[in-house]
């Protein structure tokens, strides 16, 4: 189970984590686009991190949604709909929940998916954080599905996801900005999928 | 990184003031942002709204003024402006006849444009938008995110400003915003990186002998890197892809050689020696060139060509008066 | 040496060629040399002529046309242009009612200007000229060659074209010029060298934490080298050394806030934005301001700062017209 | 004496030695002005050496006036009326002289610093062409006063010349653009009075 104070908590270690990793985030995203992945996630978590405090005793449904709607008014670019839309539609179906376990973690991640499957018009295969997302929940789901708990199944969404940023170095980029240079992108990292990867980790971390 | 600069965390609103402070009778910023808007709203026309990541001064803020743009809405460096930067500056600019937005198709923008325009409909507010995509570096395909929208953008700024300033609806506005999209292509080279303030060094590194064709205008690598040719060599080459797109034979056209921000006027001109001759050579009219910055990537060193195949209603409109920080007609 | 050129020895005609095709219905170029001249030449005012070496585009051929100058002779990069093609530029230009040109103040300018006005007085043309001296930055002293002429000099393009244009006599536009050259200051700093083609390497080398303050506009090193400042410490040093040498409070002026070729135009308006607020501060009234490229040395990196102190005659000849391929109004 | 012919084989030459020392004066110009002495030199002496052929059998006074009017013409800068002028000074003065010997020198010399002086309104100590020229011109006066000949009187004047090169390096500049850097020419040796000194040696080397 994932209380309303742990969630504060997983989200308070995202954004720790990318500040800590937002030039590499930043370096993987000049290497194939434009460089602002790592200052733009860091801008718009540090300022998630900073409405923490007043969502203390809120439920998970809230908090989420209010993550969403900061990560949409700060970050920008292509990060901010997409993320922001994904934790918007995650904190919906989670909407007056104070704790929540693994099945509501796939449903939540479910409407995540689907935010930013609609909002970005991509699906796998495409060079995005959709190769993290997306393997992430089919283990967790399948995992979930065996009877596994929570820590084990967010285990193997972790590894998943883990194989899927590897994934994007093989592929070519057909949406986002990385899709510009072609075949050039090639060979290089995806941010966004990285990005995704660390939030798999610390929610791992924290379980 | 050298810059002339105070922090790096103030380079956008700095920026954004300075631009205002040069014609503070005839514009303004919002208090809640980076969005510049004309001193005086004008009612009873269709408001246009450009905007994007910021970095390509004069764009988009230099371009609101009579005859061309109602606001600009300026993002963080080379990104996408939020949703509800623009949802006010959409606000601030809005007049019964509506509202027109003109994207540079990029995933980042259209999506954050989409949900602003989404959260003004909610207010009844009558808002649409059209997509530039005029970068003939990138093949327009099912499988990717389409051409980028550069240089030309300009354009449907003036042209689509001129008409929005007679009084014409929205769906007016939009179909010629619309015609002037489908008959613009853009392509563009390098020959130096360049450096947003916050990643703090180049985004790239060349060699001497060294150039980036196919770039677009956030700093990114282009399509491909090439020895180093000279000038009428590189433009032969972006001539000839733009031409290849569509056709321009026997057509008049609007010109625009365009810096991207760090390259001497002299080598500017150097290139339009050699587009003048190319066109004529083409049996392609030049109706008027521009020659400048006028669509920047920072201190990039290079420039993209524009070509604008114009009809007669276009002309027009191309001709209407403007009178801008960046533009005047 | 990185460069979008085609020809080290073709630079300076190739450029003037794109610059005359770039509005080819306005201007035209001589055939004998480097001289752009108006396409439709007006009678029954005084001719304006600039001029000096290339490497200061738009300056000067992108400021003939109505309303300003009426022909622009450009030397070799950096080299003042020799009496001869200056004696074309003045005989193609020349009307009943004189010639009058706008030399800056440099040795080489000066003497080859005063050859070729020389030659034109022996074939009873009317001709007589002015020395701009608008860089505070050079002590003006009996022991030296005085203050350089900068970017101040568009000022006076502008104002004394503004009443040559009226059909005022060759006296009157030659006073109101000096009246302009009195009134108006400049300085300017660099973060980077510039790169003549003949040259094939920078003029200086800066480390990265260092600038040249007071620099002229021919790639030469400035007064002084000082460690990187913000933007705003710079401005204000080259503010401060400009309202010392004239009195501004309580007058109004026009500001010019000019890149050197290289300088995105994201820092230079970053730099008014202190501009205007130092203006405001001391008490001096803005009457217009210019941002952007309008006397440059090649790609360097850095501005330079413009303060013209006004009175109702050059305000209204300021504020009138003008149609050229580098400043409209 | 210096025949008409000779003078074109001087002629040709000091235009070689320019242009082999293009880049050098270049170099000198750069460090405390525009970098442009060199190529501009160059430029003008070209056209000088192109103008020779043409000018075969003709008077020395008319070979040094097109000489001075070919460098106005094609040089620019402040290089192109002062040596200009210089030349077409001193061809007035040796009008219609077939050869000439020390005390035409001297009289040429003298019209050649008188015109130098009017277009640049300079003295010596302003670190300018002036600077070699003008001791030139008093050692070989000297020299020729004393009765020596005229090889000796130029093999002053060189020496003379150098020493006031080497001067340069020790003042600063207040006449051209060297001047505009004030204090920051001091130590740097000035390009238009080492263009000049190439031009006694070469003299030196043809008589
Ligand atoms: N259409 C899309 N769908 C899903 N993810 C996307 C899409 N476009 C881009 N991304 C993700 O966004 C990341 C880039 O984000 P960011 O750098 O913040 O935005 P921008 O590309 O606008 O600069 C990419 O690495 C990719 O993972
Ligand atoms: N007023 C002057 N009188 C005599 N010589 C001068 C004067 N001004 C400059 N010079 C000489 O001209 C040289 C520079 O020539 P050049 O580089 O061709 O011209 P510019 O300074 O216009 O670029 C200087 O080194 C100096 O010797
Ligand atoms: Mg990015
Ligand atoms: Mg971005
Ligand atoms: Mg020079
Ligand atoms: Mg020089």
């Amino acid at each position: 189970m994932i209380t309303n104070d742990k969630t504060i908590e997983i989200l308070k270690a995202i954004a720790d984590r990318i500040e800590e990793q937002k030039d590499y985030l930043t370096e993987l995203d000049n290497e194939i686009a434009d460089g602002d992945h790592g200052v733009n996630m860091a801008k718009g978590f540090n300022a998630v991190a900073a409405k923490l405090p007043s969502m203390a005793g809120k439920d998970i449904g809230f908090m989420l949604k209010t993550t969403g709607m900061t990560l949409v008014s700060t970050v920008g670019g292509s990060a901010g709909p997409l993320y922001g839309t994904a934790f918007m539609k995650a904190g919906a179906v989670m909407k007056d929940k104070m704790e929540i376990d693994g099945s509501d973690l796939i449903t939540a991640l479910e409407a995540a998916i689907g935010g930013i499957k609609m909002r970005g018009k991509a699906t796998t295969g495409e060079k995005t954080m959709l190769d993290a997302i997306c393997p992430a929940y089919d283990a967790m789901k399948a995992s979930i599905g065996d009877g596994e708990d929570m820590k084990t199944a967010v285990g193997k969404a972790v590894e998943a996801a883990r194989a899927g940023v590897e994934y994007t170095k093989t592929i070519k980029a057909t949406k986002g900005r990385a899709s510009y240079i072609g075949d050039r992108s090639i060979g290089h990292q995806d941010p966004g999928a990285t990005s995704s990867l660390y939030m798999f980790e610390v929610l791992l971390e924290h379980i | 990184m050298k810059k002339i600069i105070n922090a790096v965390e103030n380079v956008e609103e700095e920026m954004i003031l300075g631009l205002v402070k040069s014609a503070p009778e005839k514009l303004r910023k919002l208090e809640c942002g980076n969005v510049v808007v004309r001193a005086h709203k004008k009612e009873g026309k269709v408001a246009l709204i450009s905007g994007g990541g910021s970095g390509h001064e004069p764009a988009h803020g230099g371009y609101v003024g009579e005859g061309m743009l109602d606001g600009a809405v300026a993002g963080a460096v080379f990104t996408s402006p939020t949703p509800d930067q623009i949802y006010e500056a959409i606000k601030a600019v809005a007049t019964d006849k509506g509202v027109l937005c003109v994207v540079k198709n990029y995933t980042g923008d259209i999506m954050n444009f989409e949900m602003a325009i989404d959260m003004a409909k909610d207010e009844d507010i009558k808002a649409d938008y059209v997509v530039v995509n005029d970068d003939v570096a990138v093949k327009d395909s099912l499988y990717t995110t389409g051409r980028r929208g550069v240089a030309g953008t300009i354009l449907v700024h003036k042209i689509a400003g001129a008409l929005a300033e007679t009084g014409a609806s929205l769906e007016e506005v939009k179909a010629v915003a619309e015609k002037v999209i489908a008959n613009v292509r853009t392509m563009g080279m390098a020959i130096t990186a360049c450096t947003m303030p916050a990643a703090g060094k180049p985004g790239f590194e060349l060699a001497d002998n060294e150039m980036e064709i196919g770039i677009g205008i956030h700093g990114e690598p282009g399509t491909s890197r090439e020895d180093l040719k000279s000038a009428n060599d590189i433009a032969n080459e972006l001539l000839n892809k733009i031409v290849d797109d569509i056709d321009y034979v026997g057509k008049e056209v609007a010109v625009i050689v365009n810096g991207m921000g760090g390259t001497p006027l002299m080598e500017l001109y150097i290139v339009n020696n050699y587009v003048a001759d190319f066109l004529a050579e083409k049996g392609i009219k030049v109706y008027d060139t521009m020659v400048g910055n006028y669509m920047t990537s920072i201190e990039m060193a290079g420039f993209s060509i524009t070509l604008l195949r114009l009809d007669d209603e276009m002309k027009k409109l191309y001709d209407a008066e403007a009178d801008t920080p960046a533009l005047k007609k």
